[in-house]
């Protein structure tokens, strides 16, 4: 098709599209007024029943924890997906050692590092709490490692990060959750299902095997992060230095 | 006014799909697809938002108080995920792509057709 | 044993999970060995899970979460023998495709493996959930997977271009598919596809409902491969490596109407009950278009892989129809249908595979005569194509005349002669290009054949000495033969007839699913269609070949027949093959033609 | 509604827009995490902090480091 039969054939597509999708969500109840049930449910049930004041993690961990399942499956298979697509018989990558130039910026950026890897940790830990979980606190995590590539230290970012230990951890996060869930199984319940004491509301041991699924949760992403984090920056490793940004 | 922001999901989706059929780099092409997806993360979270409600989070406010519906929130943040996902392998191929092809123009490739 | 439900998902993704993570401490050919014992394990999981199935569904709350009052709080599988069947039909087959490709896939290590596993994994969630949103995210799942290993020759342009198309195409489905589970669960409150049902079957088709219907049908078009959107599957196909072709072509496509069943039924039928007739002739309207359009492009190509990937378009026509007709017996028969046709298509695909690596192509004229020296690959292929064509009393046939069977049953007489003209077109053009491959025999050139494709460069790495003639030629052989003794079991239309009922009878099954209320033995009604179908495959084998001999000797016709035929035909041929042009714009701009299409017509039905 | 939501709303439909119309990729970069920012500020005043630190950490660290990754090869090759 030339570019404009294709615009005119769109133009006309979208434009029923967009009516289209209009009238449905003229449908919907007014913006405000959900009308449930099943969150309205979960509000009230989830801090009893689970001893967890974050219901969004209850959800995720919980009674939709087998979405979870998928999820981490979904981050893995990119991360290989990445490794994959991008490989390469790679130069030596030691061309690789300075991403920033100023002293002060690398200064600052390692300064951060240790404080980056404790908000993580926090934001996993406290995850069935306050907002945050394993997902967003493993990404602060693999951010930490990628600060100290940022900061001009290649070498030091790949010492920390050696792929058989990030493919480690990452096998390790992902078969983890599906692994947790096994137990279960064998105590004789279903796929799932929370085992363990549920703790006091509000503290770090609450939530049963919530903690075991956020924890997996967390080593799979920094890890598949990292692990992507790496596959790009090598890629800069084939180009020519000073045509970098 | 109470639909304004399932309209912003739909601008955001059609918006996103013009972007798409009139991209001429992949890496723009990946952006777009994202604006598309953080459509339905604005339709699924205004869905489920209450007027007055506070945030599903039981910690500083008693149990009981109106709050907005936590479901529609884990599907968010499963969609973010998938959003990672996609936008990763994507612009792993798109590099692939320019270092094979010397352009990262999807009109033109030619490889397969007809 | 009711905890045997998640192993289909979660025995996969436990053994990816281990693969990934000892990939460096694994010697060579462990990695090959576990994945295949898992793929075969998970089969037979889930034949167990079709056997227990048997009487009624095996409804699994995962996390224990069983419904409260009647309303779901957690995430459901619902394991019917339909939908365990087509789970299991994906385990063979990925088991199929680890001993084909034993040793194939050095170069990556461990990552082929374990993007196939959880491929696998995907597809079994995918067919059993009960959850829209879990579906979705298995949707999904399957996407992210089939991207990587399509785009797996990443040193040339052509797997790229084929990745870079499913994907965009696909990811943009999914995105229909979120935006109406979103309108769905704004106006119900739920996500259990039997809760949606029970819900939306109390009011009448509005927008909403007609919008989110027509946005879920569209996404899972895609992922079928159905007209309009059919074209990102035949540059994926084209280029993805064999053994994941195998996987591509013969399920996952098929998941994809599968899914459109799977959330007709428990969701929809209810609110559309009055509408039934004009769904009808809308799904037919669809499936016939996209039957010929797959069997003409078939006719058109010489890249082997890609006629194979335009023939699965033709087909996934068919099985459109055969579920478009909203019957229990249709359902049943184009489940029976893609069974028996999925082995046949993995077999074909994996012929090619040997000629591949046999011969180091895959380009229909440039094999002509060649492929004498390769017997095995040349048995699978011409009994691959014969079964296509439909020869009866083979192969597909059972579920064939399920399908004639129930399109007399709701009026449509006329269809079976329709369908059966997709088996002489796909199947004349398998015999036309096994005879040219295999036999030396039509012309060396035909200009009318797309540009010539670039030389393969399918496993340069692989010398010949590396693979064992039995782990080559095993799997074809025995995919054919079961895919062709699948119609011997007289008994099987029946109970699934029977299987088929159960599901679509809504009501009993959302208090099967949502209350644990068994539903009432059901009796198994008559599947006898008469001679007919005979009839039908005898011509539309007949035809196939006679089809054949055109595409081999066509220009041996009188010039004054050809010259007429080609001022008539060469413009719309240019323009048909015009519209697949590989610019993954054009595709969009289709999708959202095909969207906004279908949610008109649905919009008109609903009126 | 309060105005600040709808104030919120028309931020993101006007940078969502701007997204796309961006073609130079240095601009496209910072446009994307613009408009990720505005969408973090949209799930706050949506009572979902959860999605909002999500979008936060993909949007203001993963993505645009992708990116910027992507482009500089995009510029060298």
């Amino acid at each position: 098709m030339s570019r404009r039969s294709r615009l005119s054939l769109f133009g006309a597509s979208a434009a029923g599209l967009t009516a289209l999708l209009l009238w449905g969500v003229a449908g919907l109840p007014d913006f405000g007024h959900y009308r449930g049930p099943y969150g309205y449910v979960l509000n009230a049930v989830a801090p009893t029943e689970r001893h967890v004041t974050n219901v969004v993690t209850a959800t995720t961990f919980d009674y939709r924890g087998f979405d979870t399942l998928g999820e981490a499956f979904i981050l893995f298979a990119a991360a290989l997906g990445v490794a994959l697509l991008l490989r390469e018989e790679r130069a030596e990558s030691h061309s690789l050692d300075h991403g920033v130039r100023s002293d002060a910026v690398k200064l600052v950026g390692l300064a951060l590092v240790p404080a980056l890897l404790v908000l993580g940790l926090q934001v996993v830990a406290h995850g069935f709490i306050t907002p945050g979980g394993g997902f967003q606190g493993g990404v602060v995590l693999a951010s930490a490692f990628a600060l100290v590539w940022l900061a001009g230290r290649y070498r030091a970012f790949r010492r920390l990060t050696p792929t058989p230990a990030v493919d480690f951890a990452k096998g390790v996060g992902a078969g983890g959750y599906a692994v947790v869930g096994v137990v279960a199984l064998l105590l004789g319940t279903s796929y799932l299902q929370n085992f363990g004491p549920l703790g006091t509301a509000g503290t770090l041991a609450s939530g049963g095997s919530i903690v075991l699924l956020n924890l997996a949760t967390a080593l799979e992403v920094s890890a598949a992060f990292v692990l992507i984090f790496t596959e790009y920056v090598e890629e800069l490793a084939l180009v020519p230095r000073e045509t970098r940004l | 006014m109470s639909y304004l922001p399932y309209a912003l999901a739909v601008w955001l989706f059609v918006v996103g799909l013009y972007g798409v059929v009139t991209s001429r780099h992949l890496i723009h092409l990946t952006v777009c697809l994202m604006v598309m997806q953080s459509s339905s993360y604005v339709l699924l979270l205004s869905i489920g938002y209450v007027d007055r409600g506070t945030a599903p989070i039981f910690a500083d406010v008693p149990k009981g108080t109106r709050a907005v519906d936590p479901v529609v929130q884990a599907l968010t943040l499963t969609d973010v995920v998938v959003s990672v996902a996609v936008a990763a392998l994507l612009l792993a191929v798109a590099m692939q792509v320019r270092r094979r092809h010397g352009s990262a123009d999807p009109e033109q490739l030619s490889a397969v057709k007809g | 044993m009711e905890s045997l439900v998640p192993l289909p998902v979660v025995v996969p993704l436990i053994a990816a999970a281990v693969l990934a993570a000892g990939a460096r401490w694994l010697r060579r050919g462990v990695d090959d060995a576990i994945a295949l014992a898992t793929a075969a394990a998970t089969s037979v999981i889930s034949t167990m899970l079709v056997v227990r199935s048997l009487d009624h569904d095996l409804v699994y709350w995962f996390g224990g979460w069983t419904p409260r009052h009647g309303l779901a709080i957690g995430i459901a599988f619902d394991v019917e023998p339909l939908a365990a069947s087509l789970a299991a039909l994906a385990a063979v087959l990925a088991t199929a495709s680890f001993v084909y490709g034993w040793r194939y896939f050095d170069e990556v290590g461990t990552l082929y493996h374990v993007l196939m596993l959880t491929f696998l994994a995907a597809m079994s969630g995918f067919v059993l959930s009960g959850d829209l949103f879990n579906m979705f995210v298995f949707f999904e799942l399957m996407t992210v997977c089939a991207f990587a290993l399509i785009g797996y020759q990443v040193h040339s342009t052509a797997p790229l271009q084929g990745a870079i198309n499913f994907a965009v195409t696909n990811v943009i489905a999914s995105f229909f598919v979120v935006t109406g589970l979103a309108l769905v669960y704004g106006r119900t409150g739920a996500l259990n596809l039997d809760q949606i049902g029970r819900v939306l079957s109390g009011q009448g088709t509005d927008g909403l409902v007609v919008v989110a219907f027509a946005l879920l049908l569209g996404g899972f078009l895609v992922k079928a491969g159905a007209v309009p959107f059919h074209f990102w599957l035949s540059d994926a196909y084209a280029v993805a490596p064999v053994p994941v072709c195998v996987l591509l072509s013969a399920v996952m496509s098929d998941l994809g109407l599968h899914a459109i069943g799977r959330i007709y039924w428990p969701a929809f039928s209810g609110v559309f009950s009055g509408d039934v007739d004009a769904l009808r002739a809308l799904f037919v309207g669809i499936g016939v278009l996209t039957m010929l359009v797959g069997g003409a492009m078939a006719f058109f190509q010489r890249d082997l892989k890609r006629l194979l990937a335009f023939v699965t378009i033709s087909q996934v026509g068919v099985f459109l129809c055969g579920i478009g007709l909203f019957t229990a017996r249709g359902l049943a028969g184009t489940t029976l249908y893609v069974l028996a046709d999925g082995f046949v298509k993995a077999a074909l695909f994996l012929a090619v595979g040997i000629l591949v690596y046999r011969l180091g192509d895959g380009d229909e004229l440039r094999l002509r005569g060649r492929g004498r020296n390769a017997p095995v690959a040349a048995v699978v292929f011409f009994g691959g194509a014969f079964l296509v064509a439909g020869v009866p009393p083979f192969g597909s046939f059972e579920g064939w005349s399920l399908l004639v069977r129930s399109a007399e049953d709701v009026g449509y007489g006329w269809l079976p002669a329709v369908l059966a003209l997709g088996s002489v077109l796909t199947g004349g053009t398998l015999l036309r290009a096994a005879a040219r491959v295999f036999l030396g025999w039509g012309d060396e050139a035909d200009p009318l054949l797309s540009a010539e494709p670039p030389p393969s460069e399918e496993e340069p790495e692989v010398s010949s000495s590396r693979i064992s003639p039995p782990l080559l030629f095993g799997p074809a052989l025995a995919l054919l033969l079961v895919g062709a003794a699948l119609s011997f079991t007289p008994e099987l239309s029946e109970e699934a007839t029977q299987w088929a009922q159960r599901f679509q009878d809504r009501p009993a099954h959302a208090a099967e699913v949502l209350a644990g209320r068994l539903p009432p033995a059901s009796t198994a009604p008559p599947t006898g269609a008469g001679l007919a179908p005979y009839g039908f495959g005898i011509a539309s084998t007949v035809l196939a070949v006679g089809f054949a001999a055109f595409g081999l000797y066509r220009r041996r016709l009188p010039a004054l027949v050809r010259s007429g035929a080609a001022r008539l035909l060469e413009p719309p041929i240019a323009t048909l093959k015009g519209l697949h042009s590989g610019i993954v714009g054009d595709y969009v701009a289709w999708l959202t033609f095909g969207v906004a299409a279908l949610g008109g017509v649905v919009a008109l039905i609903a009126r | 509604m309060i105005p600040l939501q709808a104030m919120v709303i028309g931020l993101v439909a006007a940078a969502g827009l701007a997204v796309v119309l961006t073609r130079d990729l240095v601009r496209l970069a910072l446009m994307t995490s613009v408009f990720g920012l505005l969408l973090v500020v949209l799930f706050l005043v949506l009572q979902a902090p959860d999605v909002a630190l999500s979008e936060l950490v993909v949007g203001a660290v993963g993505f645009p480091f992708v990116i910027a990754v992507a482009i500089a090869l995009d510029r060298s090759s």
